[in-house]
């Protein structure tokens, strides 16, 4: 049996969707996979939605807007490109990146829709079903998954992305501008970070575990995590669980 | 103070000069004291001992009282007997009616004694009399016996009773003197002879002995011969101020681990201990100093009576 | 001073049990450690508590007496109140407890307080130490300033016994000290022992048989022997 | 040119906030300059202080707060000395104030910016440990607690300026100057730590479980990085053994410095102790050359360390260390007793880093154009510890050298002592005292209270529905008003406050906001000028223990926020105004002892214009320095002697009474009566003085009779005896052959258990002296430790290097010294090479010091201070408060104290004459309004207050014939524990007393709570428990919400009456929380709370109530997150036990019905 990806496409009510409506006029085939939800601005495309999406076993994501410049809101588009970078980074530690692509489509593009849609749809068969499928690795991925997801609703890293244009293009507010490299390295490590605590507070949700073990589980020296873990209980979200001889266990004490 | 004269035969037998031995019979909760009346018979058997205390409630305990008992060792056994009372249990009326009451059957010693006190003994609530003291009892003794009165100066009807009377001294008690001072008054008022507790060091009692020759009043000195490690550790741990010294003590408990399971080895094992520490410290007392005789308190260990006197 | 010991309180309690209105009454006298009115309070509070435990309610009033051993004070003091409780609980020591059952005739009076002996407190060793038994003869004169009778346990005018080891008392665990040999050393160090070595006669206890009373004009004018006397 | 009352200080650790506060009290104008954040330094990264094991912060916080809000004290935070320009008297400065990028004014240090902050940075004070915001405090008990911006960090988001509803931030604030005109300078720079990692020294840097002291510390802190859990870096595991490493850049003149730094060896041995009672399991071993335990009770601490604590000791120098890189263990080479290389793995290695003068001393001496010596320190002069190289510029603390916190407390009230004399005659020319309108009398008024509930931006708004407790308020017993604010701490709100009482005619305030430790002040000063009593207010904790520690359950919280607000509604309602009583101060001192320490102290207040009555009981001036010819640094002590007796002798302001005896001392501070005999018993004197100085000194050891064959032998001497032989005698010398030097004869040994600090340095002393004179003698110092601390270490070196031979002997084997053929031989034991034998021509003694046990109790007694067990007087606070009794008024120098250098009692002297000042220049001296009084007519007598109060501020005068008992305002601190013991409730402590606390107990057990919570009613100590509680709030450590807290002064002031009460009116439980034993605020307090506290279970279980309803426990300042979890665990426990009424008989029954009924139903 030949495998159908299941793909999720968002498209902006000014450009893709009306592309892909023009699609429809002109009676442009493409392939059935695409489940489409129609929203107002690829920029209202939240990063966690497609979080979520992978964690229902969706294959794949597409995220449509209109060209660069041309936003109905101005600059909704320049702010989901920067999200999907941002969201690009997180996926790629758990090698889901290639899963979702971000692309612009005007209303007049019916064609280029069908073509996006019958590239990404080979694209992903060509990658096949998700891991999260695989029964062996369905744990672990979701796991990560729902690691991604709460590193994403992390307020501080919401609110770097929300400036980062502001402040690599217009300026901070001492008027300077930040470099974008600069920029791209406190984003990044923020983004690790965060990814690493929440991968951290998944593992030990339900029960008390050393930090050697979380290293263990997650993969990452055990200073490292012992590092995160003191941030963790600063932020009232882990605690120490028990002392048995010389090893502690910590475990979240706070639903996030 | 004039000397008495000697109405018990233990006190003649002192003053005729013979080193005297004296033994103790400890009545204790018995309705039937065939056990004392046995071991009198046993210290007759050796011709040495002379003469037996009977003890009046030893550690606060209520046991048969010491009067009757002392009745029928001279009795029955012909043993005289040297009669334990103490005050903690009767105020100056029942003691006067008690030692009238003992004059009357016979008795002729009395060895005045504080007594071990009611919160050391088996009926802890009871209250305790203490109406005289041990120096107190042995003046109301002198009143009766050479005045002829009570302590009120009312007269005895029908003469006066023929008592001696002992008091205790302590040869272990630290500090000595107030126990030295306290003797000195007791012989003030009317002892006629001292018996002391029992003494482990030869040298410490030499001492004491020496200390109490200032009072020209014979001192028996006592000695406890025990019959087997568990008294011994016990007497150790619990009796403050005595201290078994620790040859013995380990000679004993060897005595009893390498005959383990044979009893008269055992016996013998253990009388050889006290033999070897006995015999040597009476000769040495004999020798040296001027003790009137050895107060043997060996209660219930009548089998030693016979080796440990034989040379004396 | 008159040292007390307050007693258990469900002792206390089961003697107040059938009253609903009770008066506690601390005094400021002389029983030792002070009872006064936050004793007072402290007492009435756990009796509220106490009360409530067994399911019952309990309405009480605090109060503190100068002297409860004192008729005047006690009752002046206590009299206004009393009509509206049911009974009495003192702090007091048992002649504050007798004084008030005297003096207020129509409620009872309960002691919390056990009166255990006439002391003094040694503060640096936080207790309370027996000093005087009121024996009526005193012979602290002839013992250097110690009494034999609180002191010994065995009450001895003529100690120590053999029952003191390195100078501590057989009763009681060789803990206490011996009131003979303390006696000893004292007259020893102001070279008094010649009062160490006499001897004391018996005591005189028909001046100890209760009850006693000593008549306030006794030394002055012997009026009762006067007046016996005058009919002879 | 004229002279300028006030003084610049630069530095705001322990030194300068010790300098200021002492010159600010002694009516001086002080500019406290501090380069970080926040005054504190060093010493509020500490956990614990050696060698009583003191909580660091809870000793510290109270000086912080006292310096922050004293109204002579200006501070200036980030910010540095510029430029310098003057003379002694009149310098004028100029200081540079880096950006805040904040407003400090406004800032209330709430820290929502910091929690929305996007930049996470390495927080420094967790030394790297964790992690922070690139907006920050220092510290959560910071002083000023003002955040700022780390311009280095900053993205510039613009956030923190978003949510700040206080609106402080201000990007576009610059740098700003500041000139200033000042008298005089006080340096108190500090120090830095050695970094071992640029050469990675001993692996630092490169392995992760070596780690430096200073971060240990923060490891140990219960409000560090681990809080309090004692984890390595590498994985998170307790370390069980864990090596400690001495002289890691000291001692060294590879890597840091030559010198020894003379705080290592206490702080690693307390380490270790701490490191053991956080963890039984950790086995601390202490690798050292010499153990340097030189200050008062050091050595005993040492002592319990090793044998209380299993720390082990290990006489060894590390060379280096391997890491096992599986489990990052390490390994260490050291050689043993008996010479064998032993390797040995640690899981944990701390390094005990040493102190390098401060990164900034070089710069700032160059800029004020003083000396610095060959260390980088700064150069003073031989016998004045804290004058630089330029006159009118003085320096305390380390960075002058290497000291503990005690000499640091002395060296900065020193600092001060000389300022003084510059200064003396511009005294209180700068200082201001605020005009405020005549007091209302309001005695007789019914209450008429204002209630201001702050939102405190969104810290409480955020989860306390404030209108809704605002509603609340208006409507309880005498509330006539009530609104909310935004912040009520700002100046508007503060005008608004003034403007209510006016219109309502308010006579008691309420603000419902943050905690009254910092707040409290503030809104006094607002109702005062206003015109009312400042007592008339209370301050309701909404923020810190109530919106920050429930911020899940808004519901309960307003809840919460409504009770607290009628508990302070309740206890307004019978506040009394107070006043603060004034007396008349005497401005004469009396020094008792002629010695260098009583002369220099004597000096000090005359040359302030004092009278001085100077007490000597021999016949000459001088003490034991007229046997002593010059110090270690060459310095010539016979002509300071000289010089002193001099200037004393010729001195006006200064009588002297040789060969006196005290007969009695009367009265207590501010006015001492004093009746002496003098000269020989002849003349009697008496005279009145408002402060006492006691400068007894010590004497040397005069070893019994035999002992070392001193006294036996002519050959064997005193160290005394042979310095006067160098100096007199040299020719002596020049025929001798061998010279032995016995070290610690009459020191750390059974009698005398402490080391007399000085006998190392003389037996150096004489060493190179006699090695001056004959360098071919052979020298050998036999010796247990070589203490030579600080700079002394480079005598140690030299005299090596001259040829002194030193040998070290096991504490327990001391030599002997045997009598041969008359010829003195010397045996030693060595377990590694053997037993030495060593022939002397001369044996010298190197005797301690000794109290003069008699005198100084004879004196104690007099004065009714304490001496410890070695018969030295003992200061009010060993850390801290080193100079004084804790009897006011009474001060104390010298090596009456303890052991002490000739340069040490100088600066002891010129600290006690300061700490004196600050009495002495006052012409009233106000007492404290918070105390205790006494009613007459209800007091009995008793005299139990006097028993346990510590201060000897309460109690029956005897002696003159009054038998009630009397409360000295001017001693009494206020801490209420004699209120507490009263059996007659005659006490009554002001503010805080029955009247007051009993209403709130009342409204604290009536309160509703959700979910069948059990309620709480807590007593919490004001200074350790309390500030516990707040911060839990600032650290946002949330806790079930169903406790309700009751403030008191100290928790030895909660009689048992408050607890039964609180039960009685309907509480399932009560807590008490005060400082741990030995912590007490008010030294002793706490004992009194366990006594009580310990009769309080047995009484509730004697009811029948459960006993683990009641619990008390020692919560520190620092241990927010412990009373958070108590708090939680204490909950637990008894929704366990049910309500209260599950402990009553009838009430159960009736559960018991209910029970069936439902059976019945079911069926």
């Amino acid at each position: 049996m030949v495998f159908e990806p299941k793909i999720l496409g968002f498209l902006c009510n000014w450009c893709s969707y009306a592309g892909a409506d023009l699609a429809g006029v002109s009676r442009i085939q493409y392939p059935t996979n695409v489940r489409v939800i129609r929203v107002m601005c690829s920029g209202r495309v939240d990063p966690v939605f497609i979080a979520e999406a992978f964690m229902n076993g969706i294959d794949g994501v597409l995220v449509l807007g209109c060209h660069l410049g041309d936003c109905h809101y101005i600059s909704g588009n320049y702010e989901a490109e920067l999200k999907m970078k941002m969201l690009g980074k997180v996926l790629s530690m758990i090698n889901f990146a290639d899963r979702v692509r971000l692309d612009w489509v005007s209303a007049a593009e019916g064609n280029r829709f069908a073509e996006i849609v019958t590239e990404f749809t080979e694209h992903i068969r060509k990658l096949g079903p998700s891991p999260i499928k695989n029964d062996k690795l369905k744990k672990q991925i979701l796991d990560n998954l729902s690691a991604t997801k709460f590193a994403l609703c992390d307020s501080r890293l919401r609110a770097l992305v929300a400036r980062q244009r502001e402040l690599t293009t217009e300026g901070n507010v001492y008027g300077n501008i930040i470099p974008i490299e600069e920029f791209e390295e406190i984003l990044d490590n923020a983004i690790e970070n965060e990814f690493i605590r929440h991968k951290i507070l998944e593992k030990i949700k339900n029960e008390g575990k050393s930090v050697p073990e979380i290293a263990k589980e997650i993969k990452i020296e055990p200073h490292k995590v012992l590092q995160h873990i003191v941030t963790l209980r600063a932020r009232g979200l882990v605690d120490v669980d028990q002392i048995n001889e010389e090893i502690p266990t910590f475990i979240s004490i706070k639903e996030v | 103070m004039p000397k008495r004269p000697a109405y018990s035969n233990l006190v003649k037998v002192i003053r005729d000069g013979k080193f005297v031995i004296t033994g103790e019979l400890e009545p204790e909760k018995d309705y039937d004291i065939g056990h004392v009346l046995h071991s009198a018979e046993e210290m007759k058997k050796t011709g040495k001992i002379i003469a037996a205390n009977v003890t009046d409630g030893p550690q606060g305990d209520a046991y048969t009282c010491s009067m009757v008992p002392c009745y029928l060792v001279q009795e029955k056994v012909g043993l005289e007997a040297i009669w334990q009372m103490t005050v903690r249990d009767r105020n100056r009326i029942a003691l006067f009616g008690d030692i009238l009451g003992g004059a009357i059957l016979g008795l002729k010693n009395l060895l005045a004694l504080t007594g071990d006190h009611t919160a050391l003994g088996d009926h802890q609530r009871a209250r305790p009399v203490y109406d005289l003291d041990s120096t107190q009892l042995i003046d109301l003794v002198s009143k009766m016996v050479d005045d002829g009165t009570d302590l009120e100066g009312n007269e005895i009807r029908g003469g006066r009773p023929q008592l001696n009377v002992g008091c205790a001294a302590n040869p272990n008690s630290n500090p000595r003197e107030p126990e030295i001072l306290k003797v000195g008054r007791k012989v003030e008022v009317g002892a006629d002879f001292i018996q002391t507790q029992t003494s482990f060091d030869v040298d410490d009692a030499k001492e004491f002995l020496k200390e109490l020759e200032r009072f020209n009043t014979p001192v028996l000195l006592g000695l406890f011969p025990i019959k087997n490690y568990g008294i011994a550790w016990y007497f150790n741990e619990n009796i403050p101020g005595v201290s078994v010294p620790k040859e013995f003590l380990t000679a004993l408990k060897k005595a009893e681990k390498d005959n383990k399971g044979n009893k008269q080895a055992k016996y013998d094992a253990i009388d050889k201990v006290n033999l070897e520490f006995y015999v040597p410290f009476i000769k040495e007392i004999k020798k040296t100093t001027k003790a009137a005789g050895i107060h043997c308190m060996a209660v219930h260990y009548e089998r030693l009576f016979q080796p440990l006197l034989k040379d004396l | 001073m008159i040292i007390t010991k307050q007693k258990d309180i469900e002792e206390i309690y089961d003697m107040i049990k059938p009253y609903s209105k009770i008066l506690v009454a601390g005094c400021d006298g002389c029983c030792q450690p002070p009872r006064s009115i936050n004793e007072a309070k402290v007492l009435a509070q756990m009796l509220e508590l106490k009360a409530r435990s067994e399911g019952k309610e309990l309405k009480w009033k605090a109060i503190t007496v100068l002297r409860q051993c004192d008729d005047r004070i006690a009752a002046t003091t206590l009299r206004p109140f009393i009509e509206e409780y049911d009974a009495i609980v003192s702090l007091a020591c048992g002649l504050g407890v007798g004084m008030l059952n005297r003096i207020i005739p129509t409620i009872l009076t309960f002691p919390a307080q056990n009166s255990m002996f006439g002391g003094v407190e040694n503060n640096s060793e936080n207790y309370f130490a027996e000093y005087c038994e009121t024996c009526g003869e005193c012979l602290l004169g002839v013992t250097g300033g110690i009494c034999p009778m609180a002191g010994c346990a065995k009450n001895l005018s003529n100690g120590p016994c053999g029952g003191q080891v390195e100078g501590k008392c057989e009763v009681g665990g060789y803990i206490h000290d011996c009131a003979w040999v303390k006696i000893w050393e004292r007259l020893k160090k102001f070279n008094r022992l010649d009062l160490f070595t006499n001897y004391r006669p018996p005591r005189n206890y028909r001046i100890w048989s209760s009850p006693r009373f000593i008549h306030i004009y006794e030394s002055s004018s012997n009026i009762e022997e006067k007046k016996k006397e005058e009919n002879v | 040119m004229e002279k300028i009352g006030s003084v610049l200080v630069v530095g705001g650790g322990i030194a300068g906030i010790q300098a200021s506060m002492d010159l600010a009290d002694s009516g001086f104008k002080v500019y406290l300059v501090e380069s970080s954040m926040s005054i504190g330094g060093v010493m509020s990264q500490l956990d614990k202080t050696f060698p009583t094991n003191d909580c660091s912060i809870c000793i510290l916080a109270p000086k912080l707060v006292a310096a922050g809000r004293h109204e002579n004290i200006t501070l200036l935070i980030n910010t540095n000395l510029e430029k310098i320009d003057g003379n002694p008297g009149n310098f004028t400065v100029e200081l540079k104030q880096r950006s805040l990028l904040l407003d400090q004014e406004k800032c209330t240090g709430c820290g929502v910016c910091a929690q929305e902050c996007p930049v996470e940075a390495i927080d420094f004070f967790n030394e790297g440990l964790s992690n922070r915001s690139a907006i920050s405090v220092k510290f959560p008990q910071a002083v000023p607690l003002v955040f700022s911006i780390d311009q280095e960090l900053c993205i510039g988001c613009g956030f923190c300026k978003g949510v700040c509803k206080a609106k402080a931030i201000d990007y576009t604030l610059e740098d700003k100057s500041t000139t200033l005109n000042v008298g005089a300078i006080v340096l108190a720079l500090g120090f830095d730590e050695y970094d071992p990692g640029p050469t990675q020294q001993y692996g630092y840097g490169k392995y992760l479980n070596v780690i430096t002291s200073i971060q240990f510390e923060r490891i140990l802190s219960a409000s560090g990085p681990h809080s309090g859990l004692i984890l390595r870096p590498s994985d998170g595991i307790i370390p069980k053994k864990v090596a400690f490493l001495q002289c890691v850049g000291s001692r060294d003149k590879k890597h840091g410095a030559e010198y020894c730094s003379s705080v290592c060896c206490m702080y690693t041995a307390k380490e270790a102790v701490i490191a053991k009672e956080h963890m039984e399991i950790i086995e601390p071993t202490i690798f050292s050359m010499d153990v340097r335990a030189v200050g008062k009770d050091f050595d005993k601490y040492i002592e319990r360390a090793q044998n209380e604590y299993g720390v082990r000791y290990i006489r060894s120098r590390i060379s280096d260390i391997k890491e096992i890189s599986e489990t990052k263990d390490l390994i260490l080479h050291y050689e043993n007793e008996e010479g064998k290389v032993i390797s040995e793995t640690f899981n944990l290695v701390v390094l005990a880093v040493g102190a390098l003068p401060n990164h900034s001393t070089k710069a700032l001496a160059k800029k004020l154009n003083i000396e610095l010596n060959s260390y980088n320190f700064c150069k003073t002069k031989p016998f004045s510890p804290v004058e630089s190289s330029r006159e009118g510029i003085y320096v305390c603390g380390m960075i002058s050298e290497p000291k503990d916190i005690p000499e640091t407390v002395v060296e900065a009230s020193a600092a001060a002592g000389a300022v003084n004399i510059l200064l003396s005659d511009v005294r209180n020319t700068l200082v201001t005292e605020k005009e405020l309108p005549k007091e209302r009398d309001t005695i007789g008024e019914p209450p008429r209270i204002g209630v201001f509930i702050c939102h405190c931006g969104i810290n409480i708004g955020g989860v306390v529905d404030v209108p809704e407790v605002v509603e609340y308020a208006n409507k309880l017993p005498d509330v006539i008003h009530a609104e909310r604010n935004l912040y009520t701490c700002s100046a508007d709100t503060q005008t608004n406050i003034k403007e209510q009482i006016k219109e309502h005619n308010l006579n008691r305030v309420i603000v419902a906001s943050c905690t009254p430790r910092t707040h409290e002040p503030l809104f006094q000063a607002t109702i005062r000028e206003a015109g009312l009593n400042k007592y008339l207010f209370d301050l309701a904790n909404i923020r810190d223990q109530c919106s920050w520690v429930h911020m899940h359950e808004p519901e309960e919280a307003t809840e919460k926020a409504k009770d607290l607000v009628r508990m302070a509604v309740a206890r307004a309602r019978k506040l009394v105004p107070l006043q603060e009583q004034q007396v008349e101060v005497i401005h004469k001192g009396m020094v008792i002892g002629g010695g260098v320490a009583g002369m220099t102290a004597a000096l000090n207040l005359a040359n302030q214009g004092f009278e001085v009555f100077l007490i000597e009981k021999s016949k000459r001036l001088g003490g034991f320095s007229n046997n002593i010819y010059h110090t270690l640094e060459k310095h010539d002590v016979q002509e300071l002697l000289k010089d002193l007796i001099n200037k004393v002798k010729n001195h006006k302001l200064i009588n002297i009474f040789l060969n006196a005896r005290i007969n009695s001392i009367g009265g207590y501070v501010c006015n001492f009566t004093t009746n002496i005999t003098f000269g020989g018993d002849k003349q009697k004197k008496e005279f009145q003085h408002g402060i006492i100085i006691v400068a007894t000194g010590a004497h040397e050891y005069q070893p019994k009779d035999g002992e070392f064959l001193f006294g036996k032998d002519e050959r064997v001497i005193l160290q005394s005896d042979l310095e006067k032989i160098l100096f007199t005698e040299e020719e002596k010398i020049k025929q001798l052959n061998s010279i032995v030097m016995l070290q610690c004869v009459g020191s750390r040994n059974e009698e005398h258990p402490y080391c007399s600090r000085m006998c190392c340095s003389e037996a150096i002393k004489n060493a190179l002296k006699v090695k001056e004179i004959n360098p071919n003698l052979n020298i050998t110092v036999l010796y247990r430790d070589i203490r030579t601390y600080g700079f002394k270490e480079k005598y140690y070196n030299l005299a090596r290097e001259k040829g002194v031979i030193f040998i070290r002997f096991k504490d327990e084997q001391p030599p002997e010294i045997k009598l041969e053929n008359g010829n003195l031989s010397i045996y030693i034991k060595k377990r590694d090479i053997g037993d030495i034998k060593i022939n002397a021509d001369l044996v010298a003694l190197s005797a301690g010091i000794v109290a003069d046990g008699e005198a100084n109790e004879n004196l104690a007694k007099m004065l009714k201070v304490p001496v410890n067990d070695d018969e030295f007087f003992l200061e009010a606070h060993v850390k801290l408060r080193p100079s004084d009794f804790a009897t006011d008024g009474i001060f104390l120098c010298g090596t009456s104290r303890g052991t002490a250098t000739i340069r040490e009692s100088i600066a002891q002297a010129m600290s006690a004459a300061s700490r004196a000042t600050t009495i002495l220049s006052k012409d009233i001296l106000k007492t404290e309004g918070i105390i205790s009084k006494v009613d007459p007519a209800l007091c009995i007598g008793c005299n139990r207050c006097a028993e346990v109060c510590n201060y000897g501020a309460v109690g029956v005068k005897y002696e003159e014939g009054l038998m009630i008992s009397e409360v000295n305002p001017l001693l009494c601190k206020g801490c209420g524990d004699c209120a507490a013991e009263c059996p007659a409730e005659a006490i009554t402590m002001s503010h805080f007393g029955r009247i007051q606390i009993e209403p709130m107990i009342a409204e604290a057990a009536k309160v509703t709570v959700a979910d069948g919570r059990p309620r709480i009613v807590a007593f919490l100590c004001n200074w350790c428990s309390y500030a516990g509680a707040d911060l839990a709030g600032v650290s946002r450590y949330q806790y079930p919400p169903n406790v309700r807290t009751i403030r008191v002064m100290c928790s030895g002031g909660i009689p048992k009456s408050f607890i039964l009460q609180a039960f009685l009116e309907g509480a399932d439980g009560v807590f008490i929380g005060g400082c741990h034993l030995g912590d007490c605020h008010y030294i002793a307090g706490n004992q009194d709370t366990l006594r009580r506290t310990e009769e309080i279970e047995q009484i509730i279980e004697s009811l029948g109530i459960n006993p683990a309803r009641f619990m008390r426990k020692w919560v520190s300042a620092s241990e927010g997150k412990i009373f958070a979890e108590t708090i939680k665990e204490f909950t637990e426990k008894l929704q366990k036990l049910g309500p209260i009424e599950n402990d009553y008989k009838k009430e159960k029954k009736e559960i018991k019905k209910e029970e069936k009924k439902e059976i019945i139903l079911t069926e």
